[in-house]
C-alpha cells in the first residue's frame, strides 16, 4: 500500500501528511521520485527531513532539519484555507460510496457503540486540499454504503454534490486500498473500482465494499512495488516495522 | 498590570493558587512540551468538575479523565497519537447508558479557531469549514456568517476563554517571558486568550537570555501569573532540545489504560505516590540517560545596530 | 506547487518579471527592512498606474508617487515617520482641483486585518473597531458583521490580494526559505495574500543554515517566485544586525520632496542614475562604515532531540 | 511637557508609547518612578530598553534588548484589543471639545487644505487602551470647538457617547498641554480645565481653546519640572534635542 500510495505524489509537489501509511509512502516518494516533494505536518513542520521514522505527526525528529516551523493557526490558516496544499493524505475507519470518510464514531453520536479520536485536521483537508488520497484496507465494515457520521465529507455529503456545497478542493480522487485502487467517478463522485492488485480479482473487492460496486472502463493492474522500493521501506525507512506489520 | 508580586513558585503552589474545582482548564501542545506535572498535581490536589479543554486530549487528559477530574472534555481528537484509543475517555463515553463526559467536539481549524477568537477577544472567528460534515448536527455551537462584501456563508466558532492555561516552555525568566522552539501549536493563543497563565519550564534564565534574542518570545511576562521550574515536566511528552519523546510509554498506555485497575496502580505509584516531578523522576533511573537529546544549534543571528 | 525554475535572479530581472503595469504592488516593512532598491527598480522600468498599498508609504512610496508610478494608495499612516510629512504624496492630494490620487484609508489594525483575511483566503476580517470615528464614512468598504453568539456588531475589513508582494530580509536559501528577525510587520501575511512573492536579501544562505532554525522561517519558499541578492537594498531604511536606518537621509527627504526640482534631481541622480544598488552604493562613499551594526548576539538554543 | 506627562504613569503599568514627547515622557518615567513600566511599540516591541532616543516607533533600539518582538497582527488582536494595555498616548493636529482627535484632513476629506499622515493605530488605540493620555501644545488652532474629522474618537462624536458605542476603553481621561492640564469631566465627557502650570492664567487658557472651557471644581497647580528630570532629559534621554525643541 505504501509504495502504490506514493506513486499518487509528483515531484514538487506540497503534502499534507498524514501519520502511519501515508507518511511511509510520502518519505518513500521523497526518497525515490520526487526528492522536491514539501512535506508539511498539521503540527506545524514545514518542509520535514526526519532523520527516522517518526512516531507521530508531532515527532521531534520532524523539526530538526526543517524548513520552517510555524503554529497551528498559520497550518490551518496560510496554508491549508489558504488553498497552498495540493494533496492531503487521509485514512479512516469507513469510507463510504462517496468517499465520505468518518473517524468518529461508530453507532450514533450520542450513543456510540465505538468512540473514534474524531477529526483532528481531517475535515478541513478533504475540503481544503487540492485533492486528496485515501489511505484503508479493504473490508466490508470499512467499505459501507453510507457511514455512520461524515467527519471528513467526499463527492457527495447529504446527497448534496461538493460544488454546490462551495468546497475548494477536488476531494478524494483515489482510495488506495490491499487489493484495489478505486477512483472516484468524474461525474456521479460514487466509487468505482480502478486498478486490481496483481492476483486479485473484481469480484473479491466487490465482496468487500458494502455498495454495488461499478468498475471504470479500463480496470487497469497495480505494478507490483519495485524491489528498490521494498528494500527501502524495509531496511530504511520502517525498520522497526513500526507500519510495516504482518 | 505587571504585578510586582513574585511569579516563581512550586507546582504545589501555582496548581493550588491558580486551579480550583470547575474551572476551564487547558494543558496545551501538540505532542510538544505537554505539562503531566501539571496535570499530575491537578490529580493529587483532587480536583473536580473540571472542564478540560485542548485539541488533543493524549495521555495526560485520560490520567485526569480516569482519576475523576473532569466533567466536560473539549476537543478535536482524542487518541494515543502513533498508538492507538484512550481507554479511560473511550470508557467514560461508550456504552448503552450514555456518555459519563459531557463532550463538546471540533476540528482540529476549529479549536485554533476558538483559541485565536479568545485571544483577540473577538466574540467568534470565521472559517471556511465543514460544509459536508456532520460535525455542526455533533456541536450546535459551530454556526455560521454572511460576509457583507461576497454574501459568503463561513462557518464560525465561538470564543474560548479559559480560565487558566498551562504553557510547559524550555525557558522563561522570573517575570515569565517564554520563550519557546519547535513545535508551538496553539499555546500563544491559549494563554492570550486565559484569564490566568502558568508557565513550567524546563530552564529559568536570567533576563538578559530572554532579551538576547526577543523575536524567540512567544509569551509576556505580563500575561503571566505563575512560573514554575520542572525539569522534564513534560515526560512522556518531550521538549525540542531537551529530551526525546518516550514513545514506550506511549505504547505501555494502551495496556495500562485498557484495565481499570492497572490504570488504578498506575495513578497510585506515579502520581499520588510521589510529592513532585523529582520525586517521579527518581522512580525512573535511566530515563534521563535514555531520552537526552542530542546537540543541534541553531546558526546565529545579530541584534546589533 | 514547488517550481523548479531557478528562482535567484537580478533586481532587474525580478521587477520586469513580476511587476507590471496596473498591479496591486506591496512593498511592506514597517520602519525595518523596507526595500528602497526594489521601489527604484520599479521607478527605473517605469511602471505606471500602480495600486501601491502599504501600511506606512514611508519615502519610497513617496518617491515612486513623485515618479508617476502610482494611480492609487492603499494606507492607514501617510508621514515621514519621526521627521514629519510627504510631500510629493500631499502635493498629490491636497489642492482645489482634489487629489490626482486615489485614496483608499484605513487604520493600522485595519489594513493588518486586510492582509491577515488575504492570507487566511477568508474574504473578510472582524475587528472591534472603528465605532465614533468617520474613516468608515471616508471610506465605504469598512462595513460591519453581527456575531452570531452575541449579536454584537463588529467592523469588517476585505480581504487584500496584491498581484505582488516584495520583502526585505536578512537571509534566504536559494528556494526562497526566509529568515527574518527585529520587526516583522505584517510582511509573513502581505506575503502569504499576494498572487506573486519577491525576497530580497542581505544574506543568501546554504539551505543548511535555514534548516538550522526553522521557528526562525516566517516566509516559506513554496509561495515566492524570485529571489533577489541586494545587500543594503533597505536603505535608507534598515536591516537589524546588518545596519541602522540612515535617520539623516529621512530628515533630508522633508527638504528634497518639499520642491519638485529638488525631488527630480535626487531621482535622476540616485535612481536613474544607477545601474543597481551596487552602483548607488558607490555614490555614498563612506555610508557603509557609518551605519554597520555592531554586534549583539542571539543567546543559542538547541534543536537536537 | 514630558515631565507633567510621565506623571500620569504608574509603575508597572503597560503603556502604547507613541513617537516624540511621548516616548520621551515614558523613559522619563521608566528611569525614575516607574521603573517596572512594560513599553509596547505598534510596531511590535515589547518591553523595549532603548539605548538611545528612538527616532521613531521602529527604531532598531526599540528591538535590541527587548523582552519580547512580534507580528503586527499580535499587537493590534493580541495586546490591545485583548485589552493588555493600560495607557495609550495620543497626539494630533487638532482637538475637540469632547477629546475628539482629528490627525486626517484639515479641511473636507474629499478636498483636503491639508492632508495630514491619518489614524496609523490611533484610532483603535483610542477605542482600546483603557484610558489615553492626549499631548498637545496648546492654541485655538489646536482646540477647536470640533475637528474636521474624527480619526480618534474621544467621549462623544457625533453626539453619542462612548458607552452607547461600546468602547472597551475610557477615553482622554486627560489632556497634558504646554499651559494647563485639561481633564474629562467623568459625567458629560467634555473636557475642562485641571491644572494650571506656574504662572499660566485660566483666562489665558481659555482664549487657546476653541469653545467656553469650564473649570473643574478644584484647578490646581502643575508642579514645576524636577530639577533632576530636566538633568535627565537634557543629558541623556534627548541629549541631541530631537524633541525638546525650543
Amino acid at each position: 500500500m505504501a509504495t502504490v500510495a506514493a506513486r499518487e505524489l509528483a515531484d514538487g509537489e506540497v503534502v499534507f501528511v498524514g501519520i502511519g501509511l501515508p507518511n511511509l509512502a510520502c518519505n518513500l516518494a521523497r526518497a525515490t521520485h520526487a526528492p522536491n516533494l514539501v512535506l508539511i505536518y498539521e503540527s506545524g513542520a514545514v518542509g520535514a527531513v526526519p532523520e527516522r521514522l517518526p512516531v507521530s505527526i508531532g515527532d521531534p525528529a520532524l523539526v530538526t532539519g526543517s524548513l520552517m516551523v510555524c503554529g497551528m493557526a498559520d497550518v490551518f490558516q496560510l496554508f491549508l484555507q489558504n488553498g497552498r496544499i495540493e494533496v492531503g493524505f487521509l485514512g479512516g475507519a469507513q469510507v463510504d460510496r462517496y468517499g465520505n470518510i468518518n473517524t468518529t464514531v461508530i453507532g450514533t453520536y450520542e450513543r456510540p457503540r465505538v468512540r473514534l479520536p474524531g477529526s483532528g485536521g481531517a475535515a478541513e483537508i478533504a475540503i481544503h486540499a487540492r485533492r486528496t488520497v485515501i489511505v484503508s484496507k479493504l473490508s466490508p465494515r470499512a467499505f459501507p454504503e453510507q457511514v455512520d457520521f461524515v467527519t471528513s465529507p467526499g463527492h457527495r455529503s447529504g446527497g448534496v454534490p461538493r460544488d454546490a456545497l462551495r468546497m475548494p478542493g477536488a476531494g478524494p480522487v483515489r482510495v488506495i486500498t490491499d487489493k484495489a485502487i478505486l477512483a472516484a467517478d468524474p461525474e456521479a463522485g460514487e466509487l468505482i473500482l480502478a486498478a486490481l492488485y496483481p492476483g486479485v480479482t473484481a469480484a473479491e473487492v466487490k465482496a468487500s465494499v458494502g455498495w454495488p460496486l461499478a468498475a471504470g472502463r479500463d480496470v487497469g493492474c497495480v505494478d507490483p512495488p519495485a524491489a528498490r522500493d521494498l528494500e527501502l521501506l524495509r531496511r530504511v525507512l520502517d525498520p522497526k516495522k513500526l507500519y510495516l506489520k504482518g | 498590570m505587571a504585578d510586582s508580586a513574585p511569579k516563581v513558585m512550586s507546582m504545589h503552589a501555582a496548581i493550588a493558587a491558580h486551579v480550583h474545582d470547575g474551572d476551564t482548564v487547558v494543558i496545551e501542545g501538540f505532542t510538544h512540551l505537554i505539562c503531566f506535572a501539571a496535570g499530575h498535581e491537578i490529580i493529587r490536589q483532587g480536583r473536580t468538575n473540571l472542564t478540560l479543554a485542548r485539541l488533543t486530549p493524549d495521555l495526560i487528559y485520560d490520567q485526569m479523565i480516569a482519576a475523576g477530574c473532569a466533567r466536560k472534555l473539549v476537543f478535536s481528537w482524542a487518541g494515543n497519537p502513533g498508538v492507538g484509543s484512550l481507554h479511560a475517555f473511550r470508557r467514560a463515553v461508550e456504552g448503552e447508558n450514555g456518555p459519563r463526559l459531557e463532550l463538546e467536539e471540533y476540528s482540529h481549524f476549529g479549536m485554533v479557531a476558538r483559541f485565536a477568537a479568545g485571544a483577540a477577544r473577538l466574540p467568534f472567528w470565521p472559517l471556511r469549514n465543514y460544509m459536508g460534515t456532520d460535525l455542526p448536527r455533533a456541536n450546535p455551537r459551530i454556526a455560521t456568517v454572511t460576509c457583507p462584501y461576497t454574501g459568503e456563508v463561513l462557518a464560525t466558532v465561538p470564543a474560548l476563554h479559559p480560565d487558566v492555561t498551562i504553557v510547559h516552555a524550555q525557558r522563561a525568566d522570573a517575570a515569565g517571558n517564554t520563550q519557546m522552539w519547535g513545535l508551538v501549536g496553539v499555546q500563544k493563543e491559549a494563554a492570550f486568550a486565559s484569564r490566568r497563565v502558568i508557565v513550567v519550564v524546563e530552564e529559568l534564565v536570567d533576563e538578559s537570555v530572554i532579551r538576547s534574542d526577543p523575536n524567540r518570545t512567544l509569551i509576556p511576562g505580563m500575561i503571566v501569573d505563575a512560573v514554575v521550574l520542572e525539569p522534564w515536566g513534560a515526560h512522556p511528552s518531550y521538549a525540542q532540545g531537551y529530551y526525546d519523546r518516550d514513545n514506550d510509554f506511549y505504547v505501555a498506555w494502551e495496556r495500562i489504560s485498557r484495565d481499570r485497575d492497572e490504570l488504578r496502580r498506575y495513578l497510585d505509584e506515579f502520581v499520588h505516590g510521589v510529592r513532585d516531578r523529582a520525586a517521579y523522576m527518581e522512580k525512573r533511573p535511566g530515563l534521563a540517560t535514555r531520552l537526552k537529546a542530542k546537540q543541534r544549534h541553531a546558526s546565529g543571528v545579530n541584534y546589533g545596530f
